[in-house]
């Protein structure tokens, strides 16, 4: 999947798994060395204008440098919410492509979709490219100076100080910041997290002395309540949850075991689409149902029990099931109420959790900021003399914004190290832009004992300086950043392990890894917790909200990015915007329907979204949307709602609030319309009781199809390699991880929200998402689908001019430069994965003035993270999934220049390679050891619309749900064969 | 020729053949009337707008129509099929019916032909502008290249080039072999020079000497031999861009006949919306008689109950073959988001012609008038129907979408009614609307 | 070349005048009508037109040209795999034949008769009469190896059939 | 052409006279065919004695039918060509009666063709066209089909015959409506007996354009039997009035029907070929794997030979030619039922022998018996047919 490196001093550094070797630099002559061959690219970058048109041949060639040969760079991402180990691909000096780091046992190879974007805020066009004094371009000296001038005023005058910050997990930088206020006593450092889990970590310090959100092992439970935590998709750490919960999800023959998992929850989320059952409560009710839930297992278990209102709803069951799997269960809870997760800790330590699915080994630290103290920091922010914004934008993501805004205006000293313009950093005074991650060094440690760093992969693309170099440069040390992090590796880390026999060695190691995870096996700590004194909220009757993160846009620091915002949301397949989501009944209540704008609480106007499995009374709404400051396609796209967090205390995502209907339609931009599968045999699926009497339950009908697959012709028969995939219906979640890979592998053009309203979006594939049942509370079932390359595909017959044909490997391929734009192909696929360039989308068009890019994807600098082994397609051509072709011919290639056999895995699709549900699987059909193969004898396995006789090589594995003996409600999209 | 009693004169007013051809040749001689000049601007207006609109579309891209992921096709191929339809009833009229000795088609022929010319480029047009890339469009003719490679002949789009191209191409030579005689009567009657000088040149040096007429007839009763399967075959290919697929509303089997029946009624519909309005305009009523129409409006039955017959087969094969997804296509035509437009074809198309059963409505001018559009409006929605109904909703209702069309795709079928109509009326000023010496072949006064 | 043409009116006399011509054993150069006269050619004593053979030949030609083509471009020139199809895809190529073979057939018929009967772009047959293709019908023969008594019977025919009138011509 | 004339005249009131000998000849054809069915019952299964019953009775059927059609068709047409061969379609529409007994007691065998019968209960895709597929239903189709047809035929009969003996005109007028009527029937029923009896062996398999190819192949069957009726009462001596140009007609359209029939075929044929779905190939899969030889006979015998010696102008207008593709057609249309009928009912691969053959030629016999004896019932020759003269002042170029 990598880069084969030769090791720099030429020992052989072996790595674990020996196919994966990672490139690292040495030193700092070897760093420079690496980036000696970006200086005429990124020269050009800079310049942008005739980039194409210099291209300068190497006079000397620097060793690790092959023209069109991609390079692979270990580095980390974290936006300050979410972190992940990635590699970046290098291609002849420009990032192109993040793919995860499989070394990393937080995330084991997989991306989720903000980690896969964020590529391109390296290329943002709205990026600042020189420091700014009032909005003045300025230079680093005359900035410096300024600042230093003004700090030391500040120090003299006793002046406080603000470093605001999210959570900071880099060792380093904490490090630096501490050096800072050495230098000038008078700061303070302030954090808060965006999306806060203040909630939870005090409850932890309460209960068990550790102010730390604990290790949770999903993949150890055998039944998983999740309590409106979106954990697949947006809580804490979504794509290691999703790796863990799926190894109790991805049944097989030899393995007929799944966990349970019910979700309680209000709004429909990622998570609860997942969930064997969902249980539908009010924001307000999830107090009252914890507290049952606790004295119902108290009851049991013979504790003593607290005084709560009966629960509004059954909770007998759920109490039994949990009950049953003492130890093996895991109940966590997304709330920011400290009593509800003091409650939570409780009902955890009575099914004997922690030490078994929670840990307080390897905690996460990726959140740890504290609401009261930030509160605390607004109340009194007129007495500070200057602030300095790290990498947060409270303006935006703060819901005092009025408050700050003003005070930030009449504060003498303001920073906003901010590499992008935001809401903050516009209205500061002075704007210090620091590089994009791709282009810095960093560590990191988001969980306690495992190290990370993130390395530089372009110089940088403007005049821009990483935070800390600036807090260096202000407290007046003259060392580098990149020497603070070795020396501090070497005290921190390095005297840790014994991993390498000297430090470079080791410095070697861990920047080929781009990780290094200590051992640690500390004991867990004692739990103590008296929750007599809890009071407990009583439900209420009126209309409430409930303020969620979003899976793509997050807490909007990436509102900007096109391919976040056209990725259509896993659960409402909505793009561009955020909505009201309200349940069928408040729809029918109120005579609302998809689309009518509604008045929030007398503030804001936001249209409304009809969605299956909402609470009754409560609406849903995304954080993340409506950035006033931001370019393009982040700049007032939806609605913002920070404002209606409460603060006083812990931030509150659930409030009541009143809606007001108006007159005006508000198209939402939606790439599926119809929900329902209409009965259809689309979807296959049975329950965990039925798999494990029957393995092919569920997909009877495809024995029976296949006994009719007849044919006048002969089925072709191919040699050499077939490829083919298998997705599992039951591992994927549809967090579209994949959809935003192929899409950034492939090209695929983004065409912006008038577009996808019109139904001309280009994903290559989509995860179709379908309800059944009771609308309001349905089950959710998705299917990526991609091309599945048919063998006997209906489109490729009737395409004039041969422009799509079939290779010797069973590719459905296209020739680009012969298609002329019939669509007949695409009105003849019965599954609708063709796409046609409507537009003119990459200025490839033989006539001029009609470029239509909405996004300005086609300046020059966007432009740069196009993937040159993928070609561009013309405006009037059709367009669809390769199987990623030039990945296959890649490694084909390789394997063949060194003269072996390809190996099964070594070719990994986009699509699959960030999938952080193993959820689909590709390799050669012809291999009978595949790993694709193997799933291919699966009962489960069968194929979209198999009756067609299309004979697809795409395969897909039944669904399972684990519902415990009921009967199947779901008469809906049961076949009957 | 002895005389048949029992059979009535096909034309009227007692003509002889001086003043047939007298009929004929006075209107492209005499000035054109105010009408004339109107509707010609008129026409001619449209096929601008239509033409500025193809620019746009070629120069922007497809994405200026309504069309999208799901429906790949809307109006513009909605617009071919029904062309296409329409240009089926000239070559019938003038191969079929000349195979099935059917005199009365003599008035009627040469402009039910000319009209079938201009309809198939009309129809010709919208392949070639709905295509992504028109400026490559040339690549799906079979040239020798050097990338060696040629086309795919399982295509029925690729057939659909081979078809049209060959009906087109066999049509006029068909028409115009037929009008070498009368552009010859027009050459030797016409008086001033230049218009002489070019009818001559039009009339390839007709002299009627008996061989030419020998062989003439001979010519045209095998070009009437091979046009006549060439009409069924071009909408039955036509048929096949659909009955090929596997999408359900559009493959099956009855689609190559009912194609071709519901061509002749669209393609009847037309002849007779044009021949009612010039018989008026032109004063050819003796030669465009009541009669005429009656019988036009027979072959309107019986092809329209063809085409009846056909919806209610594919209707209860849908459910006899117990396919789910056969059966929700017409259920859904019929009761879905587009039930308006499946209605309004049933109405127009299947009861709507009905009506002529009864002697009274077939003999109605204004009636036959007023059906003849009914119907050309039922033929248009027929294959709305057929293309947007069936792929709006097919397999997989994740992708199902609804269509609209853009006011760019409306102006472009506005801009080929004006092309046709610009077509027709130069037509009928420039050359003799009617075969005048097939007429003269039928009259008993000569 | 000395002709003499007899011009009649009515389909019925010339008929008449041209069967009376033919079993007087004269040679009759050609008759021009307006319309295609029924029985006409019987009368005359034409054979019947070989032109229908042009079409069959051109039919033929481009049938098997038509198919043949296809298949090598199938399965020679540049095989690709379609769909599953098998290359040589027979009923996919019925369509394309046919249209060959109709065009082929179509434009060789029409060709020779453009050809055989000297009609086409710029052609100037001798016109003898411009009513010829209006409402008369005009016999032409040739006298010029005819002798003086000959020529008077021709012309007392032509009377008794009931010419309209008799042109004589150098 | 005015012998022609003249012997018209001569021939105005000659009828047919059916003498022993042919008598003689055609029991012996009947003789054969009980021989053969007995044989039959004797050698074979149950099933493929019915399914050759089946084959036959709908043969038999559909050549009465088409008879009756032929007629209707050039009263609604008011066509003049065929007037001086009308009474032998007439004649032969005669056996529609006899077909229809044929048919009711092919009701006693349906146990053994129609698979349905008794998968209608347990086979669910069988079970979803329950509503259309039972027997009281199925049974209750037929007779409506049968007494309506039989009943539109004699009509027509009777109002062709009483014009002989008044005014033509009249009765000519009258009988435009119910040929109009008819056809509109007709136009239906075909259809749907088609499904019923030919395409419903195979429940399974469905195709929209079914009933109008088994309609093409009537047609081209009821041409087919009407020249070979002509040419057997040219041979007789009679219908010397016939000319050349009737014969090319009718030659005519047999050439064209075949090619039509072809048509049909083919766009079946291809669409199910193209699109390669597993429920809609399986009927051919088993044509074409099994009785591969007699698939593509049954091109050659229905398309390819008449094609290819029709197209010849000359042979047009030879009657024996024309008798002989006639002949070929006939044969050639029994094979296609044949191929209908016996994959679909019979499990193992059948071959056509003796049995088949002999029954065929008993209702060869029964057929001629019919069509014969109807002859000797009305005169040779409409004489008062309003477009008689046109039948006999025509050419063909």
């Amino acid at each position: 999947m990598t880069k084969y490196w030769k090791s720099l001093d030429g020992n052989s550094i072996q790595n674990k798994k020996e196919k994966v070797e990672k490139k690292s630099s040495t030193n700092r002559r070897d760093f420079l060395k690496t980036f000696g061959f970006g200086l005429a690219s990124t020269f050009i970058l800079s310049r942008c204008e005739n980039a194409a048109h210099k291209a300068i041949p190497y006079l000397i060639k620097p060793e690790e440098v092959t023209p069109s040969i991609a390079n692979y760079y270990t580095s980390s991402f974290f936006d300050g919410d979410k972190f992940n180990s990635i590699l970046v691909k290098v291609l002849d000096g420009r990032p192109i492509k993040i793919e995860g780091n499989d070394l990393s046992s937080i995330s084991l190879g997989a991306t989720n979709s903000i980690t896969q974007a964020s590529i391109l805020s390296l290329y943002d066009d709205t990026r600042y490219r020189k420091p700014k004094v009032n909005g003045e371009d300025s230079d680093w000296g005359t900035i410096d100076k300024q600042i230093i001038d003004q700090l030391k005023k500040a120090k003299e005058e006793k002046g406080k100080i603000a470093i605001v910050s999210p959570t900071i997990i880099s060792p380093s930088t904490k490090k630096v910041i501490a050096d800072f206020i050495k230098e000038y006593p008078t700061t303070e450092h302030i954090t808060y997290n965006a999306i806060s889990v203040s909630g939870l970590l005090d409850a932890n310090k309460e209960s068990f002395g550790k102010r730390i959100i604990p290790n949770y092992k999903f993949d150890k439970a055998k039944i998983i309540v999740g309590i409106n935590a979106d954990f697949l998709g947006t809580w804490l750490s979504p794509v290691e949850y999703t790796k863990q919960y799926v190894q109790n999800r991805q049944v097989s023959e030899d393995n007929r075991e799944m966990s349970l998992h019910i979700q309680v929850e209000s709004g429909m989320s990622l998570t609860g689409s997942n969930a064997d059952e969902r249980i539908i409560i009010n924001p307000s009710e999830e107090q009252n149902l914890v507290a049952n839930l606790y004295n119902y297992i108290a009851n049991k278990v013979g504790e003593e029990e607290i005084t709560a209102s009966k629960p509004t709803m059954k909770i007998t069951e759920l109490g039994n099931d949990l009950l049953k799997n003492k130890g093996k269960s895991l109940v966590v809870c997304g709330t920011n109420n400290k009593e509800t997760q003091l409650i939570v800790n409780g009902i955890n330590q009575l099914l004997e959790n922690y030490g078994k699915t929670i840990s307080f080994n390897q905690a996460l630290l990726t959140k740890q900021a504290d609401d009261l103290e930030m509160a605390d920091f607004i109340k009194n922010i007129d007495s500070y003399k200057g602030i300095i914004f790290y990498d947060c934008n409270p303006v935006y993501d703060y819901p005092a914004k009025e408050k700050l805004t003003n005070a930030i205006k009449n504060i003498e000293l303001s920073i906003s190290f901010s590499a992008i313009p935001d809401e903050t950093s516009e209205i500061v005074k002075y704007v210090c832009p620091a590089h994009n991650y791709l282009e810095a060094w960093n560590d990191f440690n988001p969980k306690e004992g495992i190290y990370t760093l993130s390395q530089p992969c372009i110089h940088p693309i403007f005049d821009t300086r990483r935070e800390q170099e600036s807090f260096l440069k202000w407290a007046g040390i003259e060392q580098e950043y990149y020497q603070i992090i070795k020396q501090n590796w070497k005290s921190a880390v390095y005297s840790k392990t014994n991993l390498a026999f000297d430090f470079e060695n080791f410095w070697i190691k861990s920047l080929q890894d781009g990780i290094i995870e200590l051992e640690s096996n500390s004991s867990e700590p004692k739990y103590k917790n008296d929750l007599s004194a809890i009071k407990i909220t009583e439900p209420k009757s009126e209309l409430e909200l409930h303020i969620y993160e979003s899976v793509h846009i997050g807490s909007g620091k990436h509102a900007n990015n096109p391919w976040l915002q056209e990725l259509p949301d896993p659960v409402s397949k909505v793009t561009w915007d955020n909505y009201a989501a309200i349940s069928p009944f408040l729809s029918k209540e109120k005579s609302l329907k998809t689309g009518d704008v509604i008045i929030i609480s007398g503030t804001m106007e936001i249209p409304v979204l009809v969605q299956p499995g909402q609470a009754k009374n409560t609406i849903s709404i995304a954080l993340g949307y409506g950035r006033t400051v931001a370019g393009k396609s982040g700049k007032d796209v939806g609605t913002d709602v920070y404002q209606l967090i409460k603060t006083d205390g812990y931030k509150e995502y659930s409030t009541d609030i009143t809606i007001e209907k108006t007159k005006v339609f508000k198209e939402l931009a939606t790439t599926q319309l119809h929900d329902s599968m209409e009965g259809r045999d689309i979807v296959r699926e049975t329950t965990l009781d039925k798999y494990k009497e029957k393995p092919s339950a569920g997909n009877e009908r495809h024995k029976e199809i296949e006994k009719h697959h007849n044919t006048l012709y002969q089925e072709y028969v191919y040699e050499g390699h077939h490829w083919g995939m298998a997705v599992d219906l039951n591992a994927c979640t549809g967090c579209n991880s994949c959809v935003a890979a192929c899409s950034i592998e492939n090209n695929v053009p983004i065409v912006g929200k008038e577009e996808v309203k019109r139904a001309h979006e280009m994903h290559w594939m989509r995860i179709d998402r379908y309800y059944a049942g009771d609308p309001e509370n349905p089950e959710v079932i998705r299917q990526p689908v991609m091309c599945q390359h048919c063998g006997n595909a209906p489109c490729e017959n009737v395409c004039p001019v041969g422009a799509t044909n079939h290779s010797a490997e069973g590719i459905n391929q296209m020739a680009y430069n012969r298609c002329i734009g019939t669509r007949y192909c695409n009105n003849n696929c019965p599954y609708k994965v063709r796409r046609f360039n409507w537009f003119d989308y990459n200025k490839s068009d033989a006539l001029e003035g009609n470029l239509y890019d909405p996004h300005g994807m086609t300046k020059d600098l966007p432009r740069m993270v196009l993937n040159p082994d993928v070609t561009v397609r013309a405006k009037g051509v059709i367009e669809k999934c390769s199987f990623c072709v030039q990945r296959i011919q890649e490694k084909k290639l390789k394997a063949k220049m060194e003269n072996r056999a390809l190996q099964d895995g070594e070719i990994l699709t986009a699509c699959q390679q960030t999938c952080p549900a193993n959820a689909i699987v590709f390799g050669d059909l012809n291999d009978k050891n595949s790993k694709v193969s193997k799933l291919f004898e699966q009962q489960r396995r069968y194929h979209l619309l198999e009756e067609l006789h299309t004979l697809p090589t795409v395969g897909y594995l039944t669904k399972v749900r684990n519902k415990k003996g009921k009967k199947s409600n779901n008469k809906d999209h049961q076949k009957h064969a | 020729m002895s005389d048949i009693s029992t059979r009535e004169e096909l034309i009227q007013g007692n003509k002889d053949l001086k003043t047939i051809t007298d009929d004929v040749f006075n209107p492209i001689v005499a000035k054109p009337n105010k009408f004339w000049f109107a509707g010609l601007l008129l026409a001619a207006s449209a096929a601008l707008i239509g033409v500025i609109s193809i620019v746009l579309t070629v120069w922007k891209g497809i994405g200026i129509w309504g069309v999208n992921k799901t429906i790949g096709w809307g109006w513009g191929i909605t617009n071919f099929v029904w062309w296409v339809g329409i240009g089926h009833a000239g070559t019938f009229i003038s191969a079929i019916l000349l195979l099935f000795r059917q005199k009365w088609r003599t008035s009627i022929n040469r402009s039910a032909e000319a009209m079938t010319i201009f309809a198939v480029i009309c129809a010709g047009l919208f392949p070639l502008i709905h295509m992504g890339r028109l400026l490559l469009g040339f690549f799906i003719l079979p040239y020798p290249n050097t990338r060696d490679v040629w086309v795919n002949f399982n295509s029925p789009l690729l057939w659909d080039v081979f078809a049209i191209t060959t009906y087109l191409l066999v049509s006029l030579v068909f028409w115009y072999v037929g009008l070498i005689p009368d552009l010859g009567t027009v050459r030797d009657r016409m008086k001033t020079k230049f218009k002489k000088a070019f009818y001559r040149l039009l009339s390839f040096g007709w002299t009627g000497s008996a061989k030419h007429w020998q062989r003439f007839e001979i010519v045209s009763f095998t070009l009437a031999g091979l046009a006549a399967p060439l009409v069924l075959s071009v909408h039955t290919i036509v048929s096949f861009d659909f009955a090929t697929s596997v999408i359900p509303g559009w493959h099956t089997t009855i689609f190559p006949p009912y194609f071709v029946a519901g061509a002749i009624f669209s393609g009847f519909a037309m002849v007779l919306t044009l021949m009612i309005v010039a018989r008026k305009t032109m004063n050819l009523q003796d030669y465009i008689t009541i009669n005429h129409i009656e019988l036009m409006n027979k072959i309107i039955i019986l092809t329209g109950s063809i085409v009846g017959i056909a919806y209610l087969t594919e209707l209860f094969i849908a459910w006899y073959s117990g396919v789910e997804y056969e059966l929700f296509a017409f259920v859904n035509r019929a009761t879905g988001p587009y039930w308006w437009a499946y209605w309004i074809m049933m109405t127009c198309n299947v009861v709507s012609p009905q009506l002529f059963w009864f002697k009274k409505l077939r003999r109605s001018i204004w009636f036959t008038f007023l059906m003849s559009i009914v119907i050309n409006v039922g033929m248009w929605f027929e294959r709305f129907v057929i293309i947007v109904t069936s792929l709006h909703r097919d397999y997989l209702p994740s992708s199902w979408e609804m269509y609209k069309p853009t006011i760019i795709e409306v102006l472009i079928f506005v801009g080929t009614l004006g092309i046709f109509f610009t077509l027709f009326l130069l037509f009928v000023r420039f050359f003799p609307v009617i075969a005048m010496a097939e007429v003269k072949t039928t009259i008993k006064n000569k | 070349m000395k002709l003499i043409s007899g011009y009649f009116n009515k389909e019925a006399s010339l008929l008449e005048a041209v069967k009376s011509l033919r079993a007087n054993n004269i040679k009759i150069k050609d008759v021009f009508s307006p319309y295609p006269v029924h029985g006409l050619d019987q009368a005359m004593g034409l054979r019947r037109s070989w032109l229908p053979r042009a079409a069959f030949i051109g039919g033929a030609f481009g049938a098997i040209s038509g198919f043949l083509f296809q298949a090598w471009v199938f399965t020679r020139a540049y095989p690709i795999k379609i769909g599953g199809k098998p290359f040589l895809a027979t009923p996919s190529f019925i369509p394309v034949t046919f249209e060959f073979a109709v065009l082929f057939a179509a434009f060789s018929i029409v060709f020779a008769y453009l050809l055989k009967s000297n009609l086409g772009v710029g052609a100037n047959n001798k016109i003898y009469d411009e009513r010829a293709t209006d409402d008369r019908f005009v016999v032409v023969l040739d006298t010029s190896n005819v002798d003086e008594q000959e020529a008077e019977k021709i012309k007392s025919k032509f009377e008794e059939t009931g010419a309209e009138g008799i042109k004589y011509e150098e | 052409m005015k012998s022609n004339i003249e012997s018209i005249m001569e021939n105005y009131n000659i009828t047919f006279q059916f003498s022993k000998k042919i008598k003689t000849i055609l029991a012996v054809f009947i003789v054969i065919g009980v021989a053969s069915l007995a044989y039959g019952i004797f050698a074979y299964s149950p099933t493929k004695v019915w399914s050759a019953l089946l084959l036959n009775s709908v043969n038999f059927l559909t050549i009465g039918l088409g008879a009756t059609f032929f007629v209707a068709v050039h009263i609604i047409t008011q066509s003049g060509w065929h007037v001086s061969v009308q009474r032998i379609p007439e004649a032969i529409s005669m056996s529609l009666p006899f077909g229809a007994i044929f048919m009711i007691i092919m009701l006693f065998g349906l146990n053994n063709v129609f698979h349905w019968i008794h998968e209608v209960h347990h086979d669910p895709l069988i079970m979803k066209k329950e509503a259309y597929l039972n027997v009281p239903f199925f049974i209750t189709r037929l007779f409506i089909y049968l007494a309506v047809w039989i009943l539109f035929t004699y009509v027509l009969r009777n109002l062709s015959k009483k014009s002989d003996l008044n005014d033509g005109l009249k009765y000519y007028n009258k009988s435009r409506t119910y040929a109009a009527l008819f056809i509109v029937f007709f136009a239906i029923t075909i259809v749907t007996f088609a499904w019923d009896w030919l395409m419903s062996i195979e429940a399974h398999w469905f195709s929209t354009l079914f009933g109008w190819y088994v309609l093409a192949g009537v047609i081209v069957k009821s041409f087919a039997v009407i020249i070979i009726i002509v040419a057997i009462l040219r041979k007789l001596g009679y219908l010397e009035f016939i000319t050349k140009e009737n014969i090319h007609d009718l030659a005519r359209y047999l050439f064209s029907f075949a090619i039509f029939w072809m048509y049909l075929w083919f766009s079946q044929f291809m669409l199910i070929w193209y699109a390669n779905l597993p429920e809609e190939t399986l009927y051919f899969i088993k044509r074409v794997d099994n009785y591969g030889f007699l698939f593509y006979l049954n091109l050659i015998l229905n398309f390819l030979i008449p094609f290819l010696v029709l197209i010849v102008r000359k042979f047009r207008r030879i009657l024996w030619i024309v008798t002989s593709i006639a002949l070929v057609v006939f044969a050639g249309q029994w094979l296609d039922h044949y191929l209908m009928i016996f994959p679909g009912t019979m499990l193992d691969v059948q071959k056509i022998g003796i049995f088949d053959i002999g029954l065929t030629i008993g209702f060869i016999g029964i057929l001629l018996w019919t069509v014969l004896q109807s002859l000797t019932k009305a005169k040779l020759l409409p004489k008062n047919h309003p477009y008689l003269q046109e039948s006999f002042h025509y050419e063909n170029l």
